[in-house]
């Protein structure tokens, strides 16, 4: 028996419930030569902007214990060319796609998603709002309840496709900023985005990042991010996908038992580019091992 | 793959492997000479190419990028020469035979063709400031070898050391050899500028590998002489194939890929004509 | 020229910037076979409460990658027997002595200080708010910046040591807990105490801790501290105690550089017994190759 | 140390060690056998203590703790026999000699006194379940060594395993030995009650180490047959040494040390009287 891989998220079937992270696998050209797309659940891509933006000074990225700061600044060509070349691109592959979408303000959103309208390549929305960068009236979007169930109904009203909110983890509550999402009118919540973090080069006495802070990613996070998936499939209705540090089976399957209903891949991708198809397959072991029918079945069944 | 032609990225294969430490051996303070029993990237390599080396601890998740000093297509032999920087290189001059590394490479664009075939008759620099030289080695074998009947160009090798020698032999054996020291032990007291001008040296086209300060300077003094230059950057990274944009550095022009003016270290580089960038 | 190593914090001088963080010492006894405690900073011990606590059910702790989760739930003996043993134990080395304290309410922390308002023994307190567990009205205290200053001034006006008020990373904006800490009058903050996070036992299928969370300690959060100590460090005139993750004489110099007067040092114990000695060390040494005079030079010199 | 009197733990030192590998052997279906030179491990270590073993991989910061399945005072040399569990065992499992292995020990109580001693004329169960065997190993060299001229006692070793035998000849070698195997494919069909039952055996005085299913059945029976039963207990451990209060289990009384019926098994332990804990 073959087990069920599948998923559904706010009405668009994934083969199977493994995508990647925004931002660390481009828009999937680069790994192609390494990983045949085709057997994704979904890529997700970078995120993109009305106009392009040109990201933060070098150096953007250190290495931490089992992590890794970044603080790229969210460079991107423009949703324009991105268009044209990225999802064009994409369109050759059996794969959803997750279009990841940033913005100054909720004016820059609005207007990024209606860009994204009428591109068929993009399956569903994946609205940022936890870029530690990216603030209105000096709080990040991410961090205000209020702000996020603004933000997400402007944007809903303006999106054709299905709207996931990506959130931020540096918050006291992750559960308050998941039912504002959910009353904006989210049809999914995807976290968590980078805790913010600092390296100090000691020998330089200076940062280690031009932006002097940046976003913790990798296995370092993988508690945290389990903890509040958790937290929230407690709380909402909506799907959940997971992510932070998940760099094996494992990690997926920790996610998925937490409550999310799909899982993304980021960081790992840069030790070892194969890493999505091995969580693929892992998971799919793990359901014949224990003769499971339906990854579905261990949605958040631990509680 | 035709992923490639439509961002303009060089088509060239990437391979992911788990090679074998042939041999390990410390050849100057802090320096390493490595070399690995590869199955495809010995082979698919050119001058200029780099490989992302993955450490076995699994706290330190990010590839160290480590320049082609050396690559033999029959054996698949991979030689690499590294300085012991950090963690993750002093984690690679404790690999001995028989261990086993995870390679991705070869990566970023090497120096062009344009400058490998038809250049009988000039002079080129090899310009190497410290842990820069090693590239320069399988450069200089490359261009030693010439492209046709006509012959190899006249090879300088320009090298910049803080203080012990290392690969010296290396360059001798495809190539004319001028030294600059920092503490003067050992040719020129000075840097490889000092040296060039020193010897009143010309060249037509000076490829480079160093310290930015060093490649600042050159690209500088190939404005002055009119040479054309070719600079090899470093920047940190991630990915290293041109998926995170982690390892940028500013273009003259707007880019294709980026469209803001940059380009990335790993993939459109790491080799740029000193014109196409800013330092 | 031997460098000068020593540190005030409220008005308490340390042989040097150096302490053990509270619960993964002991209160020495242990460490004691390990590591010569007349060389450390200080000792903190591990948190103290007025009345006998049980702590949590077993499993209590799992590792994670670059770090551990820990439900201990503040098991100890009670402030009694905590000052017979191992206060009296203390007696016999040169070196200070930090009392960490918890209390599930403002009471509890207020008897707990009052009771060890006599003892000599204790040079300074450090009060443990982030607890948790512990809560008061559904928040834990650590949170919320008005029951910090509240409890803060409790506190305050029951100690006869100096107060060092330990805050929680999990919260949206530390900067505000600590001005709140410090507008209660605290003398000193210790930051963080532990990252909240989960681990699912995948085969089980169950939670990998009894208590289901636990927090979330070592080298994988120290980006995390250094971040907080930094925008701290900016925000209140208050000495900072920096911890969490530090495991070598470069975590320490990152958050002393990015403001910490003083460090401590925490599951790293764990992996080496003697990785405070080698901490004290390397800071020394650092010194000494740069040609600094005083530790002191360093606090917040990244900014 | 007089710290160790005050609170009633066991005088006992512990070294921290670099030990080097001897030798490492797969002896069953993940299991391994492992043998590490020690400079003080091995001579103070006694029956039913334990070590802390540390990984070399930066990611995963908590020793494990390993039984002392031999230890020879002589040569220093450390026996450990262990089962691949999760990634640190799995590490483990691929030392190989020359290595070099970070070690803390001996670490808590072993069995006492009173059981090492004095039981010429009484039998004793040795009841290992599983990986709980190693333990046994050690604990019939000391006991079949006797203690005086009045000889040692009657030692019977009761083994259970799931399938695959280990450490069998081991224990005849200071011992009778009882098998039960959960499948019957040798000795008993069934667990280590199933086969003293079946054989009508008894003792004065049990020692055991397995799962805690074992050992809890283990307690019961000897309050029925009135022997004195001697239990090695586990529990996930971070500092290993008594400071962290991560392995605790609970006490029947409200000890010393806690005050809240709750003993480490670190420390009190690993090896308890059965009447003294709740399992
Ligand atoms: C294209 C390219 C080619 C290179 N070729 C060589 C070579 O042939 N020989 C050699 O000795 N060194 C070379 N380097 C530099 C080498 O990559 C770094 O010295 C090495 O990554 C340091 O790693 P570490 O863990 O020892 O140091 P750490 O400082 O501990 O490294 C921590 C992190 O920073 C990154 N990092 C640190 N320094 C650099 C750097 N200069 N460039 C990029 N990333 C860095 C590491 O990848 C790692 O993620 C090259 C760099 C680049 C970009
Ligand atoms: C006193 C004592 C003696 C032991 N003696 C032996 C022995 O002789 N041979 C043997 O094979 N095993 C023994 N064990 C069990 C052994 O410690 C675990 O199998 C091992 O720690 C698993 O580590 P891992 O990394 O392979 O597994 P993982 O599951 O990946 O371990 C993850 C974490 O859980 C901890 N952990 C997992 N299982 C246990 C456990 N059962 N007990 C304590 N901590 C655990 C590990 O230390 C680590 O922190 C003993 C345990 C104790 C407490
Ligand atoms: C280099 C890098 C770039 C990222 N860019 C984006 C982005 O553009 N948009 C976004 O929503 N998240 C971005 N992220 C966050 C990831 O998508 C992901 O939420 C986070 O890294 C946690 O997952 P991980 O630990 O598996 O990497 C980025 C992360 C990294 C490491
Ligand atoms: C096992 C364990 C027990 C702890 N107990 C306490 C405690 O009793 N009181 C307290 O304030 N913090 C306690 N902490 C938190 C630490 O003091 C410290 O703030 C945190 O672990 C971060 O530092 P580290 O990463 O160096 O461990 C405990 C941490 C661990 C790992
Ligand atoms: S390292 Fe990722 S784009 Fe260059
Ligand atoms: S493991 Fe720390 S007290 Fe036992």
């Amino acid at each position: 028996m073959q087990p069920d891989m599948s998923v559904e998220i706010a009405g668009v079937l994934l083969k199977n419930p493994v995508m990647t992270a925004s931002g660390t696998f481009g828009s999937g050209q680069e790994f192609s030569e390494f990983v045949d797309l085709n057997r994704l659940g979904a890529v997700v891509t970078k995120g993109v902007s009305s106009v392009p933006w040109p990201g933060n000074p070098t150096p953007r990225i250190c290495e931490t214990p089992s992590g890794m700061l970044n603080a790229i600044g969210l460079q991107n060509p423009g949703e324009e060319t991105f268009a044209k070349r990225d999802l064009k691109f994409l369109e050759q592959f059996d794969t959803k796609v997750v279009v990841n979408v940033c913005g100054h303000s909720t004016e820059e959103y609005v207007d990024c998603v209606r860009r994204l309208a009428d591109e068929k390549r993009a399956d569903l929305l994946e609205i940022n709002i936890s870029c530690p960068n990216v603030k209105e009236g000096g709080i990040s979007f991410g961090t205000n309840p209020r702000a996020v169930e603004q933000i997400t109904a402007a944007v809903k009203k303006a999106a054709r496709q299905p709207v996931i909110m990506k959130l931020s983890p540096n918050v006291t509550d992750i559960r308050e900023i998941a039912k504002a999402a959910e009353a904006g009118g989210a049809d999914a919540l995807s976290m968590i985005n980078t805790i913010t973090g600092m390296k100090i080069d000691v020998r330089r006495r200076t940062f280690a990042l031009a932006n002097r802070t940046g976003g913790l990613s990798g296995p370092a996070i993988h508690p945290v991010a389990v903890r509040m998936v958790w937290e929230c499939a407690q709380s909402v209705k909506i799907p959940i996908i997971g992510m932070g540090g998940i760099a094996d089976a494992e990690g997926a399957l920790e996610m998925i038992m937490a409550g999310a209903s799909a899982v993304s891949v980021g960081t790992a991708n840069f030790r070892d580019q194969t890493t999505v198809v091995r969580v693929i397959d892992g998971i799919r072991a793990y359901l014949e091992e224990n003769q499971i029918g339906s990854v579905r079945e261990l949605v958040g069944c631990v509680r | 793959m035709q992923a490639g032609q439509e961002t303009g990225i060089r088509a060239v294969q990437k391979f992911r492997e788990k090679a074998e430490v042939l041999q390990n051996t410390r050849i100057a303070k802090g320096i390493y000479d490595l070399r690995l029993k590869t199955k495809q990237i010995a082979a698919a390599a050119k001058p200029g190419q780099f490989v992302s080396v993955y450490s076995n601890d699994h706290s330190r998740l990010l590839p160290r990028p480590i320049s082609i000093c050396g690559a033999d297509p029959e054996s698949g032999e991979l030689r690499l020469v590294f300085r012991v920087a950090g963690r993750g290189t002093e984690e690679f001059s404790r690999l001995s035979a028989g261990d086993r590394v995870d390679l991705t490479g070869p990566l970023g664009n090497g120096f062009p063709e344009s400058v490998l075939k038809g250049q009988a008759g000039k002079t080129v620099f090899l310009i190497g400031g410290g842990i820069g030289i090693p590239p320069m080695v399988q450069l200089a074998r490359t261009l030693a070898a010439g492209d046709d009947e006509k012959g190899a160009p006249r090879l300088i090798s320009v090298l910049g050391f803080r203080d012990e020698l290392f690969l010296v032999d290396d360059l001798k054996a495809y190539s004319e050899v001028v030294i600059a020291t920092e503490d003067g032990s050992c040719g020129t007291k000075g840097n490889v500028l000092d040296a060039i001008r020193g010897r009143n040296l010309k060249a037509d086209v000076i490829c480079a590998c160093g310290p930015t300060p060093m490649l600042r300077a050159l690209r500088v003094y190939a404005q002055e002489t009119g040479a054309e230059c070719w600079l090899s950057l470093e920047e940190k990274m991630a990915c290293g194939i041109g998926a995170c944009l982690s390892c940028v550095c500013k273009s003259t022009d707007i880019d294709e890929h980026s469209r803001v003016r940059n380009k990335r270290v790993c993939t459109e580089g790491p080799v740029f004509n000193s014109i196409d960038i800013e330092l």
